[in-house]
C-alpha cells in the first residue's frame, strides 16, 4: 500500500519513470547524442518563433495515443529525410526511452508547467508609488531635505511615470499590435506567399466577395499537400498534422490574430473587392513573415485616417453614379479626387450597427 | 528691530512716522490687510494684469481648440447644424476661460506670494496672525538709528519692542 | 465576476456575450466556421453527455488532454506577444478605478478560428443564404423564405412568389424562428420521462399498436388539420396497416360550424376562398379576418389592396363590422356596431330577411334585430356579386344563414370562390367531442397525439389527462413541452418545421414545399417518418414527398420535362400552382330548420372568448417574443385580461388592473372602449401550465370555459356571473396608457368623399408647415443617398408583424412583464393606437412609429459624446459603443422612439428569456451588435441591410435599384404599408410618395424634418 | 463708511481681536459636543445608505430606478439641479456682496462657501451616476485619442454642463480654501496641540500675514471674485440650457436662464439661512451672526420670492401667448390642473407665497419661524425642479408615449445619501474649520465704534 502511494501510477506510468524521463529529455542524464539532448531542439516552452522543430508538447500530444514502438521508430528509424539527418546518431537504451515516453505522456495529460508570472513591471510601478508617498510625507511632515526641490522633482517624476504607464496601457487596451501567437501548425506565410509566390486570394478566396476573407478549409491545403508531404524547414511533422486533421476529421484550431471588437463590422469585400486595396496595406509584409503577426494596431483612428487619405474608385465603379453632383464637379474640375471620407466612409453607421 | 502693536491705528501711526523719517520698513505682519500699509510699503502686484492675459490666452486656446476639433479635425453633422456652431462654442469658452484664469492665477499667486503647500512659515511674532500688528525694520537700512526708531515705536503705542 | 471580466466588459463595451472560452460562440460576422463551431457546441451540450455516461473514465482522460492542449496554446500565444510581463504585472495589480485601464488588458481571451475541413459549396462565411419554405401551424399558413447565416436560420421573410401570403407574414410566423431555439423542446425520445432510442420506439410502439389492433381495440391518431397531401397519404397507409385505427383532425380554434354548413350547402368539408380584393362591401359578423380568422395574412393583403389610394385608385372597399369586443378587424372597420354576441344571429337573420325581401326569396321570422339593417341590405344589394358577408360564429346554423345571404347576393363565383377552397381548417368538433367522451369512458386503447393539446384546450382537461394516463398506449409527437405530452407514455419529438421536409396544400391547387434549413438540433424525427416506419415503409419522409410529387404533381405541369428540374425549381420558389376548378352547386338544405335553432338573444352578461393575435391557441406560449408583443388593441402583453365596457367600469367603479371574477375565475380588468354593453372579452391561449419557463402560468386558461353548442365549440359564456373583487389589483403590462390624441394632428385622416374632392383633405396643415419651412443656416446637403420611409396609414391594420420582424432582425431583447409595465419595452417599432369619438364605439387609428431619422434631429444635438450624429446618407446613427447613457437623447426625442438598456438583458438570470442561454442566442443576427446595459438604441432603418445591398451594388459596379433595399418591417408587412427608398432618386417610389398630397410628417411643426412620411388615413364611411 | 449708529453693530459684544479669534476658533479646540456625534452618526447612516444605493445602481443598472423610456430623467436630475441651486449661495454671497461692498457678509460667507463646495459635490454625483455607463464618463472630455481622434459634441448642453460644473467645483473650492489660509495660520499660531499645529500649519501654506502676502492675497481675491461673479450667473444658466435647448414642451423657453439663476440664489440663500440659524443656535455665535444678518437675508428673500412668483406667472402667460397647444397642455392641463397640480401648487405656495411673511418684522425676528420658512423654501425649490423635469417629460408630444413616473427606493436612497453627505460635510466643517472668516471679521471689527482708536499716553 505504501509503495503504491509513493509510486502512484499516472496514466499507467510511475512517478519515477516520469522523473527519469524528464531528466533524459532535458539532458540531465546524458545519453550519447553529439552532446545534445531532446530539449536542444524540442522546446519545452514556446519562445523561439523560428524553431521549426516540433515542441515537446506537440510531440507529447501526437504520441500520447500511440504505442512505444512507433515512438521509438520516429527516433531511431525516422522516415522523413530531415529527421533522418538530425536524429542520426541517437543512442539511448530502450528502457530509458520508455521513460522519456512516459514523461511525454504525462506532459500530454497535465499540460506544460505554468510560466511563473514576472512581476518586474508591477514592482517598478509600486516602487514609484512608494516614492510618491515618501515625497508627500517629506514635503508635509518630515522636512528633512533642505532643497525642497528634490522631493518635488521626485514627486512630479514619479507621477509622470505612473501617468505614462497608465495612459499607455489605456491606449493599448484591447489592442494587440504585433500579436504573433504560436499556431497549432507551424504554417509560414513566408514559405507559401513569399518563396512559393502563391497568391493571397488562392487560399483566402472569399476576400473579394464576402465580409470575411476566410481561413482556407483543410481540403484546400490538401490541393498541394496531397503531394508535398515534407517541408524544407519543418520536415514531415507539421505537414503531417494537416493530413491527420483531414483524415481524422479533426478541425485545426488556429489562433485568431485580427480580433476586431464585436461592435465593429468590417467587410473584406468592400476593401479588397471594391476598393482593390492590397492585402499588405493592412496586413503588412505578410510574404516575409514566418510567423503571422498583427501588423496594424487596428484602432479606430487607423481606420479613419486611411479613409481620409484613400481615393475612391469614383469614375471606375458604376455604383458611384448616384453621386451625380460630385461627378459634375469632377467634370468641370472643381473636384480633383474623392476620398473615402467624402462619400461618408467615416460615418458611424459604416462600421457600427 | 520689531515693533508689536495692539491695534491697527497705532501701527499705521508708527508706520507713517518711520516712513517720514526716511527709514525703509522691511515688512509688516498683520492679522488682516490694512490698506494704508499695503500702499505705504510701495509694493505693486501685477497679478491682475497677469490674470487678464491668462484669460485672453485661455479664451483663444479654448475657442481655437473647439474650432479645430469641430470644423477641421472631424466635422460631424449634429441635427443639421453647420460644423462651426459658434454660439455653442461661446458657452464653453466663457466657463473654460474662467477655469483657466482661476488656476493659473492661483499658481501665480502661489509663486509670487510664496504661499505653497509644505512651506514652513517664518514666524516673526506668533500673535501676528491673531491680534498683534507687527512691524519689522532692518538695522542695516540707510537712516536707521535704533534709538530714534524705538522712540517712535514707543510713542505710537507699541506694546512690545524686540531688538 | 472577476475584476478582469468587469474590465474586459468595459473595454469591449460589453457588447460581447461573455461566455466560457470553451463554449464561446462568436456571434459576429467575421468568424469563419460558425457552422462547425455550432455543431461542436451542440454536440458538446446535448449529445456528448451520453458518452459521458457510458465511459466516464475514458472521457476524463480525454478531457484532461484537451485541457492540456488548450493550456499549451494559451501559454504559447501569450509568449509571442511580448506582453507577457505586462499581463502578469496587471494580473497582480488588482482592481481599482484609477488602474482600471491597466487591468483591462490582463486577460484578453485567446480567440480561436476553426476553418472547415471541407468547405460546403453553398456556404460562404459571412454571407447569408435564403431558402424558400412554408409555415403551417394551427390553421395558419404562410409561404416564407428563411434567411440562413453560417448554418443558422436567423430570420423569416415573406415569400413574394406565393399567391396566398404574397411576401406578407404575421407576427406569429415571424416569431416562429425562435420556436426553433426553444429550450422547452424535447431533446430526444422518451418513455415515461426515461430516455429511449428511436430503435426502441420503433420496436415497442408498433408492437403495442398491433396488439391493440389484433385485440379489436381502437387507436386514434389525433392531429390538427393536416394540409400536407403526402402526409394525408401516408396517414391513410398507416391506418390501413393497423385496422381499427382512426384519424381525427381537431382545431382548438375551430371553424367546425362553417365546415358543417358548407358540407350541407356545398357538400364540401372546406372553406371557400374569400376574395376581399374583389369586394366593394364587406360585412363581417365578429370575424377577425385581419387578425386571426382563417387566413389573415392573405386577407390583409387583399383588404389593403382594395383600400389603397396611392396608385391613382379612386375607389375603396367599405367595411362593416358587427362584433362585441373590439377586434383588430373591428378597429379598421369603416362602420362598426358593438352588439352582444347573442344578438348577432338576430341581426344576420334580419339582414337575410331584408335582402330576401328585395330579391324575392323566402323570409323567416325571428327575433328583433338590435341594429337597423335596411340600409346595409340596400348597400349590399347594390354591390351584388361584389360583396362579402362573413361571420366568425362557430355555429352551423348561423353559417348556413350567412351562406344563404352570400348566395342571394350572388357572391359565389365572384368574391367567394370554390375553385380554390381553403383547406387549412378541417377539424369537426363533434368528432373531438366524441373522442373526448370515449377516452373518459375508457372506450379507447391507443392515442397518438400530434400537434394538438387537448389536455390544455378541452374544458375537461384535467379529467382528460387522468384518462390519457390510463390508456394502453399513448404517444405524443410534441415538439416541445405541452400538457398532453406530459400525460402520454411516449414522447417522440418531431423536429421543428425549419428542420424538416414537408409539402402543403393550403388551397386547392396551390401547393408549397417546406425544406430543412438546419440539421436537427435535437434527437428528433418527423412524425411522418415514424408513421412510415411503423407502417413498414422504409423510406425517409423527404423521399416519400418526392415520390408523391413525381407521381401526382409532375404531370400537372408542362414547364419542366424532367422531374428533377421541376422539383428543384419548385423547391427554390417554394410554391407550385395548378389551375383547379370545382363544380359545386348550392343547395339550401337545412336553412329553414337552421333559422329556428339560431342562438337566442340573452339578457345576462356574455363573455366572449377570442383568439389573441400574439398567442393564437397557446401552442407557442413559451415564445417570449410573442408574449411580449403588445395586443394591437389593448397594448397589453404578458397576460390575458377581461375587457370590460367603459360604462360598466364606471358603474362598478372599476379601473384598469382591478380584479373581477367571471364564473369564479379571477381576471384582471382592462377597460376597453368599444366593448359592447353587457359583454366581457377574454383571450384564449393563455394559462399554460406546462409550456416552459417563459410560458408557464402566464394569464388564465379560458379554454376551460369553452362549451359545446349545436355540435361545435362555443367560444362564449352566456349569463356569466361577474363579481367585483374589492380592493384587489393585478398588475397588467400596458405599453400605452393614454388613448386620446388630445386633438393633436398626429394621425391625420379624412373620408373618401372628402379625399376625392381634395386630395389633401385632413392634411391641410402640411402645406401650412411647408410654407414656414425656413432655416437660419445652410441646410446640409446629402450627396449620394438620402434614405426615407413612407407609411401608408390607410394600409396599416396594426397587426404587429413589423414589431416582431424588427425584433428578429435587430436583436431586440425581451424584458419581461415587470419591465414592460415600467414602460421600458425595447421594440424599435411600435404601433400607436388612438381612440376618438364615442367611448362606447370609438374610431380607432393605428400608427407605426419608429425612429423618424430627422434631418434636424433634436436627439443629435444634445448627446455630449457624439454617439449619435447624422450620416452622409441621412440616417440618424447610433454608435452604441460610444454611448455613455445620459438618456438626454431619449428626453429630447419628441417621438420617444429611443430605447434604453436599463439592465443587462443578455446573459442575465433575471431576464431568463431567449438571450439567457446558448440555444436561444443562436437566433441573434450576427450583423447587428448585441447591446449592453447602459446604452441607448433605436431603429437604424436596418442599416445592416442597406450596407449589404450597397456592397452588392458596388461589387457589381452598378447603382442601387429602387426597392432593392427592404427594411425588416417593410419586407413582411402584410398590408404593404411601408415603403423604403432613396429620396435622392427622383424616380423612386418613396420620392413619389413624399410628393403625394396625403403625405405629412409627424410633429412637422417642430421642424425636425423627419425622413419618415405618413400618408393620411382615408376612411370610407357612408 | 459704515455707520454703526444707523445700521446696527456688525459684531455684538465688545470683542478684542484676540477674543474674536478665540470665539470663532473655540469649536475647533473645544471638546466635541455630544449632539455632534449624534448628528454625525445619523448623517453617516444616511450617507451609507446612499452609497449602497449607488452600488446597486452601478452594479445592476439604471433600471433599478423609476425612470422609463418616456421619462428619461427622474429624481437624479431634479436633485442635481436642486443641489446646484443650493451650491449657488456661497459664491453669490461672497461675490455679489463683495462687489456691493456689503460688509456684513463676512460673518456668513465662509459657511456659505463651505456649503457651496459640499453641495456642488453632491450635485455632481447625480449626472455622473445617472449615466448608463458611468465608468466611461471620460468620453465626455475632449481629449486627444486614438479613435480618429473623435471629439465630443460641443453643441450639447450636457457638455457645457460638464465644463461648467467641474469649473464651478474647482473654482469655488479654491476660492473657499484660499480664503481660509490666513485663518489656518491663526489656528497654527494659537493652538496648543502639536498635531493641530502641524496639520493646520501644513494647510496654512506658510502664511505669515506679511504685507507682500496680503497685497497679493487682495489681488487674488479681486481677480477670483470678479470672474467668479460671472460663474454665479453662468453656471445655472448653463444648467438651465439642459432644458431650454431641448424641444420638450415646458422646457423650450428663453426665460429659463435668468429664472434658474434667481431660483438658485433663492434656494441657496434659504439653505444659508437654515444653516446659519442652526450654527448660531448650536455654537452660540449670536455675536457674530447677529439679528441684523438674519434680517438682511430675509429681506433679500422677499425680493427674490417676488421675482420667482413673477417668473412662474410669466411662464404661464408665455405658454398661453405662444398659442402652442403642447405648451398650453403642459401648463394648464398638467401643472396648474391635472396629475401634477399638487406639486405645482406646493412649489407656488412655498416659493412665491410663504416668503411674503418676511414682510413682517415679527416674523423676521423670530429665529424659529425664519428657520421653518427657510425649510419651506428648500422644499418649494425642490418641487420647482420636479415640476420642470417630470411634468414635461411624462406628457409630451405623442400621447401614446405618456407615462407616469415614481421614484424607486434606490433613487430615494441616493437622494437621502446626498443629504447625508451634505450634513457630514457641514458637520466636519463645523468641527474642523473656522466657521467664520476670522481675518475678515477682524477687518470689520474696527467699524464697531466701541473699539475707538486709543489715545496713547
Amino acid at each position: 500500500m505504501f509503495a503504491e502511494e509513493q509510486h502512484g501510477l499516472i496514466d499507467g506510468h510511475s512517478h519515477d519513470d516520469i522523473k527519469r524521463g524528464e531528466r533524459f529529455f532535458k539532458g540531465l542524464l546524458p545519453f550519447n547524442f553529439k552532446g545534445q539532448s531532446c530539449v536542444s531542439c524540442h522546446n519545452l516552452v514556446a519562445t523561439d518563433t523560428l524553431n521549426w522543430n516540433p515542441s515537446a508538447m506537440a510531440i507529447a500530444i501526437k504520441y500520447a495515443d500511440r504505442d512505444f514502438e512507433s515512438f521509438k521508430a520516429s527516433i531511431e528509424e525516422p522516415v522523413g529525410n530531415k529527421l533522418t539527418v538530425v536524429h542520426a546518431g541517437i543512442n539511448i537504451g530502450e528502457e530509458d526511452l520508455k521513460t522519456v515516453k512516459a514523461y511525454l505522456d504525462n506532459m500530454a495529460m497535465v499540460g506544460p508547467k505554468p510560466i511563473k508570472p514576472s512581476i518586474n513591471n508591477l514592482l517598478i510601478f509600486l516602487f514609484f508609488g512608494m516614492l510618491i508617498t515618501w515625497a508627500l510625507l517629506e514635503l508635509i511632515f518630515f522636512r528633512r531635505i533642505k532643497y525642497r526641490i528634490i522631493p518635488v522633482i521626485v514627486l512630479l517624476g514619479s507621477l509622470g511615470y505612473q501617468g505614462k504607464v497608465i495612459s499607455e496601457e489605456a491606449i493599448k487596451l484591447g489592442r494587440s499590435q504585433g500579436y504573433a501567437p504560436d499556431q497549432p501548425i507551424k504554417f509560414s506565410h513566408k514559405v507559401h506567399a513569399g518563396e512559393n509566390g502563391i497568391d493571397c486570394k488562392y487560399c483566402h478566396h472569399t476576400a473579394e466577395s464576402s465580409k470575411s476573407a476566410g481561413i482556407p478549409a483543410m481540403n484546400l491545403c490538401m490541393n498541394c499537400h496531397v503531394l508535398i508531404r515534407e517541408g524544407t524547414n519543418s520536415g514531415k511533422f507539421e505537414i503531417a498534422k494537416i493530413v491527420n486533421a483531414v483524415e481524422n476529421k479533426e478541425p485545426v484550431e488556429w489562433v485568431r490574430l485580427h480580433n476586431l471588437p464585436d461592435h465593429v463590422f468590417f467587410s473584406h469585400a468592400i476593401h479588397v473587392g471594391v476598393a482593390k486595396l492590397d492585402c499588405q496595406k493592412c496586413h503588412g509584409p505578410v510574404e516575409e513573415m514566418n510567423l503571422m503577426r498583427q501588423n496594424a494596431d487596428l484602432s479606430m483612428g487607423w481606420c479613419v485616417n486611411c479613409h481620409r487619405e484613400t481615393d475612391v474608385k469614383f469614375k471606375e465603379n458604376g455604383y458611384y453614379e448616384s453621386f451625380a453632383k460630385m461627378h459634375e464637379e469632377m467634370e468641370i474640375g472643381d473636384l480633383a479626387s474623392v476620398k473615402a471620407e467624402d462619400i461618408g466612409a467615416n460615418d458611424c453607421m459604416r462600421c457600427h450597427y | 528691530m520689531v515693533g508689536v502693536f495692539d491695534n491697527e491705528f497705532d501701527l499705521v501711526k508708527a508706520f507713517e512716522k518711520v516712513k517720514a523719517k526716511g527709514v525703509k520698513v522691511d515688512e509688516v505682519y498683520t492679522p488682516y490687510p490694512i490698506h494704508e500699509i499695503l500702499e505705504g510699503m510701495g509694493k505693486k502686484t501685477r497679478i491682475t494684469h497677469a490674470a487678464f492675459f491668462y484669460g485672453l490666452f485661455g479664451a483663444l486656446t479654448v475657442l481655437g481648440g473647439m474650432y479645430y476639433a469641430a470644423v477641421i479635425s472631424w466635422p460631424l453633422n449634429f441635427g443639421g447644424k453647420p460644423f462651426n456652431t459658434f454660439p455653442s462654442f461661446i458657452v464653453v469658452t466663457i466657463v473654460a476661460t474662467i477655469l483657466i484664469v482661476t488656476i493659473t492665477t492661483l499658481f501665480t499667486f502661489s509663486a509670487r506670494a510664496q504661499i505653497f503647500p509644505g512651506k514652513a512659515a517664518k514666524i516673526v511674532h506668533p500673535g501676528a496672525t491673531d491680534d498683534k500688528f507687527v512691524m519689522v525694520l532692518k538695522s542695516g537700512e540707510a537712516g536707521f538709528e535704533a534709538g530714534e526708531i524705538e522712540q517712535i515705536l514707543k510713542d505710537s503705542g507699541a506694546s512690545e519692542i524686540i531688538k | 465576476m472577476t475584476a478582469c471580466d468587469v474590465i474586459i466588459e468595459i473595454e469591449q463595451l460589453s457588447l460581447v456575450l461573455p461566455e466560457k472560452q470553451s463554449q464561446k460562440y462568436n456571434l459576429r460576422s467575421v468568424t469563419l466556421t460558425e457552422y462547425t463551431k455550432l455543431n461542436t457546441f451542440l454536440m458538446k451540450t446535448y449529445w456528448r453527455s451520453l458518452e459521458e455516461l457510458q465511459d466516464p473514465k475514458a472521457l476524463r482522460i480525454q478531457e484532461a488532454r484537451e485541457e492540456a492542449k488548450q493550456k499549451s496554446l494559451l501559454y504559447k500565444s501569450e509568449g509571442g506577444n511580448g506582453g507577457n510581463s505586462r499581463r502578469d504585472f496587471l494580473r497582480t495589480l488588482g482592481f481599482s478605478l484609477a488602474a482600471a485601464s491597466i487591468v483591462a488588458s490582463c486577460k484578453r481571451p485567446v480567440e480561436k478560428a476553426i476553418p472547415y475541413l471541407v468547405k460546403p459549396e453553398d456556404i460562404t462565411p459571412g454571407k447569408a443564404n435564403y431558402y424558400a419554405s412554408s409555415y403551417y401551424d394551427a390553421g395558419d399558413y404562410c409561404s416564407v423564405v428563411i434567411k440562413v447565416r453560417d448554418g443558422r436560420p436567423i430570420k423569416i421573410e415573406g415569400n413574394e412568389l406565393s399567391p396566398i401570403s404574397q411576401s406578407g407574414t404575421s407576427a406569429r410566423v415571424q416569431a416562429s424562428i425562435l420556436n426553433l431555439y426553444d429550450g422547452a423542446r424535447y431533446k430526444g425520445p422518451e418513455n415515461l420521462s426515461k430516455k429511449i432510442t428511436w430503435g426502441d420506439a420503433d420496436i415497442e410502439i408498433p408492437k403495442a399498436l398491433k396488439e391493440i389492433s389484433e385485440a379489436g381495440g381502437r387507436t386514434v391518431l389525433l392531429t390538427q388539420t393536416v394540409i400536407s397531401p403526402s402526409t394525408r397519404k401516408l396517414i391513410q397507409q398507416f391506418m390501413e396497416s393497423y385496422p381499427g385505427s382512426e384519424w381525427i383532425q381537431y382545431d382548438a380554434n375551430s371553424s367546425s360550424g362553417m365546415l358543417a354548413a358548407n358540407m350541407r350547402n356545398f357538400g364540401q368539408r372546406a372553406i371557400p376562398d374569400y376574395r376581399f380584393d374583389k369586394a366593394k362591401v364587406v360585412v363581417s359578423f365578429a370575424a377577425d379576418f385581419l387578425g386571426t380568422w382563417l387566413s389573415p395574412v392573405e386577407y390583409t393583403k387583399q383588404y389593403t389592396a382594395a383600400r389603397k389610394l396611392d396608385d391613382g385608385q379612386r375607389d375603396m372597399l367599405r367595411h362593416y363590422q358587427i362584433e362585441s369586443h373590439l377586434s383588430l378587424t373591428g378597429s379598421n372597420a369603416d362602420v362598426r356596431f358593438p352588439v352582444k354576441p347573442s344578438e348577432e344571429a338576430g341581426i344576420i337573420l334580419a339582414l337575410y330577411n331584408a335582402i330576401a325581401a328585395k330579391t324575392g326569396a323566402e323570409q323567416f321570422s325571428g327575433a328583433e334585430s338590435a341594429v337597423d339593417v335596411s340600409s346595409l341590405a340596400d348597400e349590399l344589394l347594390s354591390a351584388k356579386g361584389k360583396s362579402i358577408v362573413i361571420s366568425g360564429s362557430n355555429d352551423e346554423n348561423v353559417q348556413l344563414l350567412v351562406n344563404a345571404i352570400n348566395k342571394l347576393l350572388g357572391n359565389y363565383g365572384q368574391t367567394v370562390l370554390w375553385d380554390s377552397a381553403l383547406l387549412t381548417r378541417q377539424g369537426l368538433d363533434r368528432e373531438m367531442t366524441q373522442l373526448n367522451a370515449d377516452i373518459l369512458a375508457g372506450k379507447l386503447d391507443g392515442l397518438l397525439v400530434w400537434g394538438v393539446n387537448p389536455v390544455y384546450d378541452q374544458a375537461n382537461g384535467q379529467e382528460l389527462e387522468a384518462a390519457i394516463r390510463k390508456l394502453k398506449l399513448s404517444v405524443s409527437f410534441a415538439e416541445r413541452k405541452d400538457e398532453t405530452a406530459r400525460a402520454c407514455q411516449y414522447i417522440l419529438p418531431e423536429p421543428n418545421y425549419l428542420e424538416s421536409w414537408n409539402d402543403l396544400e393550403p388551397k386547392m391547387g396551390l401547393y408549397s414545399l417546406a425544406q430543412p434549413t438546419i440539421a436537427p438540433l435535437f434527437d428528433s424525427r418527423s412524425v411522418q417518418e415514424s408513421l412510415l416506419t411503423w407502417s413498414g415503409t422504409a423510406m425517409t419522409y423527404g423521399d416519400f414527398i418526392k415520390s408523391v410529387w413525381e407521381s401526382d404533381y409532375y404531370s400537372k405541369q408542362s414547364d419542366y420535362n424532367d422531374f428533377r428540374l421541376f422539383w428543384n425549381y419548385t423547391l427554390q420558389k417554394g410554391v407550385f400552382e395548378t389551375p383547379s376548378s370545382a363544380d359545386i352547386s348550392y343547395s339550401d338544405e337545412g336553412l329553414s330548420v337552421a333559422v329556428t335553432k339560431l342562438p337566442e338573444s340573452q339578457s345576462g352578461t356574455e363573455v366572449v372568448l377570442y383568439e389573441s393575435i400574439a398567442l393564437g391557441n397557446g401552442k407557442y406560449a413559451n415564445n417570449p417574443w410573442l408574449q411580449e408583443l403588445p395586443d394591437p388593441i389593448a397594448k397589453i402583453s404578458w397576460d390575458n385580461y377581461a375587457s370590460v365596457p367603459v360604462a360598466y367600469a364606471e358603474e362598478k367603479g372599476l379601473v384598469n388592473e382591478s380584479v373581477i371574477t367571471v364564473n369564479g375565475l379571477e381576471l384582471p380588468v382592462f377597460i376597453q372602449p368599444g366593448q359592447a354593453k353587457d359583454t366581457i372579452a377574454v383571450a384564449l391561449g393563455y394559462g399554460r401550465v406546462y409550456a416552459g419557463k417563459v410560458g408557464d402560468e402566464v394569464g388564465k386558461n379560458m379554454y376551460a370555459y369553452v362549451s359545446e353548442e349545436n355540435g361545435s365549440r362555443k367560444y362564449r359564456i352566456d349569463n356569466a356571473t361577474v363579481e367585483v373583487v374589492a380592493e384587489a389589483t393585478f398588475p397588467l403590462a400596458l405599453s400605452q396608457t393614454h388613448h386620446s390624441m388630445e386633438g393633436r394632428p398626429i394621425v391625420r385622416e379624412s373620408n373618401l368623399d372628402e379625399y376625392l374632392l381634395k386630395p389633401d383633405a385632413g392634411n391641410e396643415l402640411h402645406e401650412e408647415h411647408e410654407k414656414h419651412h425656413a432655416t437660419l443656416y445652410k441646410e446640409i446637403e446629402f450627396k449620394g443617398h438620402h434614405w426615407g420611409m413612407a407609411i401608408d396609414l390607410n394600409s396599416c391594420t396594426g397587426c404587429g408583424n413589423c414589431a416582431i420582424s424588427c425584433q428578429a432582425e435587430n436583436n431586440v431583447q425581451v424584458i419581461g412583464k415587470e419591465q414592460v409595465r415600467n414602460r421600458r419595452i425595447m421594440h424599435w417599432i411600435r404601433v400607436d393606437r388612438y381612440y376618438s369619438g364615442d367611448p362606447a364605439n370609438p374610431t380607432v387609428s393605428h400608427q407605426p412609429v419608429m425612429c423618424q431619422h430627422c434631418d434636424n434631429a433634436p436627439c443629435e444635438n444634445v448627446c455630449p459624446v457624439a454617439a449619435t450624429p447624422h450620416s452622409a446618407e441621412g440616417l440618424n446613427q447610433m454608435a452604441y459603443n460610444r454611448c455613455v447613457g445620459t438618456k438626454y437623447c431619449i428626453n429630447n426625442c419628441p417621438y420617444r422612439v429611443r430605447r434604453f438598456n436599463w439592465f443587462q438583458y443578455v446573459n442575465n438570470d433575471k431576464f431568463d428569456y431567449n438571450a439567457n442561454n446558448d440555444l436561444g442566442r443562436m437566433v441573434l443576427n450576427p450583423d447587428v451588435t448585441v447591446r449592453s446595459r447602459g446604452v441607448v438604441e433605436k431603429c437604424s432603418m436596418c442599416v445592416q441591410r442597406i450596407q449589404e445591398k450597397k456592397q452588392e451594388a458596388k461589387l457589381g459596379g452598378r447603382m442601387i435599384e429602387d426597392g432593392e433595399i427592404k427594411t425588416a418591417c417593410q419586407q413582411s408587412c402584410p398590408g404593404n404599408a411601408i415603403v423604403f427608398g432613396d429620396l435622392k432618386n427622383p424616380e423612386s417610389k418613396i420620392s413619389k410618395l413624399f410628393k403625394d398630397k396625403r403625405n405629412y410628417h409627424l410633429l412637422e411643426e417642430l421642424h425636425t424634418l423627419p425622413s419618415v412620411g405618413y400618408l393620411t388615413k382615408v376612411r370610407n364611411k357612408a | 463708511m459704515y455707520k454703526t449708529s444707523i445700521r446696527g453693530k456688525l459684531i455684538q459684544g465688545d470683542k478684542s481681536l484676540s477674543k474674536i479669534s478665540q470665539d470663532i476658533l473655540a469649536p475647533i479646540d473645544a471638546k466635541t459636543p455630544r449632539w455632534w456625534y449624534i448628528a454625525m452618526t445619523i448623517s453617516m447612516a444616511m450617507f451609507g445608505w446612499g452609497i449602497y444605493c449607488k452600488y446597486v445602481t452601478i452594479s445592476t443598472g439604471i433600471g433599478t430606478w423609476g425612470v422609463n423610456n418616456t421619462v428619461g430623467w427622474g429624481w437624479a436630475i431634479i436633485n442635481f439641479v436642486w443641489w446646484i441651486g443650493i451650491g449657488h449661495a456661497g459664491t453669490a454671497f461672497s461675490i455679489f456682496l463683495l462687489i456691493l461692498r456689503q460688509k456684513w457678509r463676512t460673518a456668513i460667507n465662509r459657511a456659505a462657501e463651505a456649503m457651496t463646495v459640499v453641495a456642488v459635490g453632491c450635485a455632481g454625483l447625480f449626472p455622473l451616476l445617472h449615466m448608463g455607463r458611468p465608468w466611461l464618463f471620460f468620453f465626455i472630455f475632449p481629449y486627444p485619442n486614438t479613435r480618429g481622434p473623435l471629439w465630443v459634441n460641443f453643441n450639447s448642453p450636457l457638455f457645457w454642463d460638464f465644463v461648467a460644473i467641474s469649473a464651478y467645483l474647482l473654482i469655488s473650492a479654491s476660492f473657499w480654501y484660499f480664503g481660509m489660509v490666513p485663518d489656518f495660520a491663526t489656528i497654527r499660531d494659537t493652538t496648543k496641540s502639536k498635531i493641530k499645529k502641524a496639520v493646520y500649519g501644513f494647510f496654512a501654506f506658510g502664511w505669515t500675514g506679511s504685507s507682500r502676502e496680503w497685497l497679493r492675497f487682495e489681488a487674488l481675491s479681486f481677480v477670483l471674485g470678479g470672474i467668479a461673479a460671472v460663474l454665479v450667473v453662468s453656471v445655472h444658466s448653463i444648467v438651465s440650457t439642459d432644458f431650454a435647448v431641448s424641444v420638450e414642451p415646458g422646457w423650450h423657453t428663453t426665460i429659463f436662464p435668468p429664472y434658474f439663476v434667481v431660483g438658485a440664489i433663492f434656494s441657496g440663500f434659504a439653505m444659508v439661512l437654515t444653516l446659519v440659524t442652526l450654527m448660531r443656535k448650536l455654537y452660540n455665535m449670536t455675536d457674530f451672526i447677529t439679528d441684523s444678518h438674519v434680517d438682511a437675508v430675509c429681506r433679500i428673500l422677499i425680493f427674490i420670492s417676488l421675482i420667482m412668483g413673477t417668473a412662474y406667472l410669466t411662464e404661464i402667460f408665455m405658454a398661453w401667448y405662444s398659442g402652442s397647444q403642447y405648451e398650453m397642455f403642459t401648463f394648464f392641463q398638467n401643472r396648474i390642473t391635472g396629475d401634477y397640480a399638487f406639486q405645482f401648487w406646493a412649489m407656488f405656495t412655498c416659493n412665491a407665497l410663504i416668503p411674503q411673511l418676511f414682510w413682517f418684522k415679527a416674523v423676521r425676528s423670530r429665529l424659529w419661524i425664519v428657520f421653518i420658512i427657510s425649510i419651506f423654501i428648500n422644499i418649494g425649490m425642490w418641487y420647482e425642479r420636479f415640476n420642470i423635469v417630470i411634468t414635461s417629460l411624462t406628457k409630451n408630444y405623442l400621447p401614446a408615449n405618456w407615462a407616469t413616473y415614481s421614484p424607486s427606493i434606490i433613487e430615494i436612497g441616493f437622494f437621502v445619501g446626498t443629504l447625508g453627505m451634505f450634513s457630514v460635510g457641514v458637520l466636519l466643517f463645523f468641527r474642523y474649520i473656522p466657521m467664520i472668516a476670522v481675518s475678515e471679521v477682524k477687518s470689520i471689527s474696527k467699524f464697531n465704534e466701541e473699539i475707538e482708536p486709543k489715545e496713547h499716553h
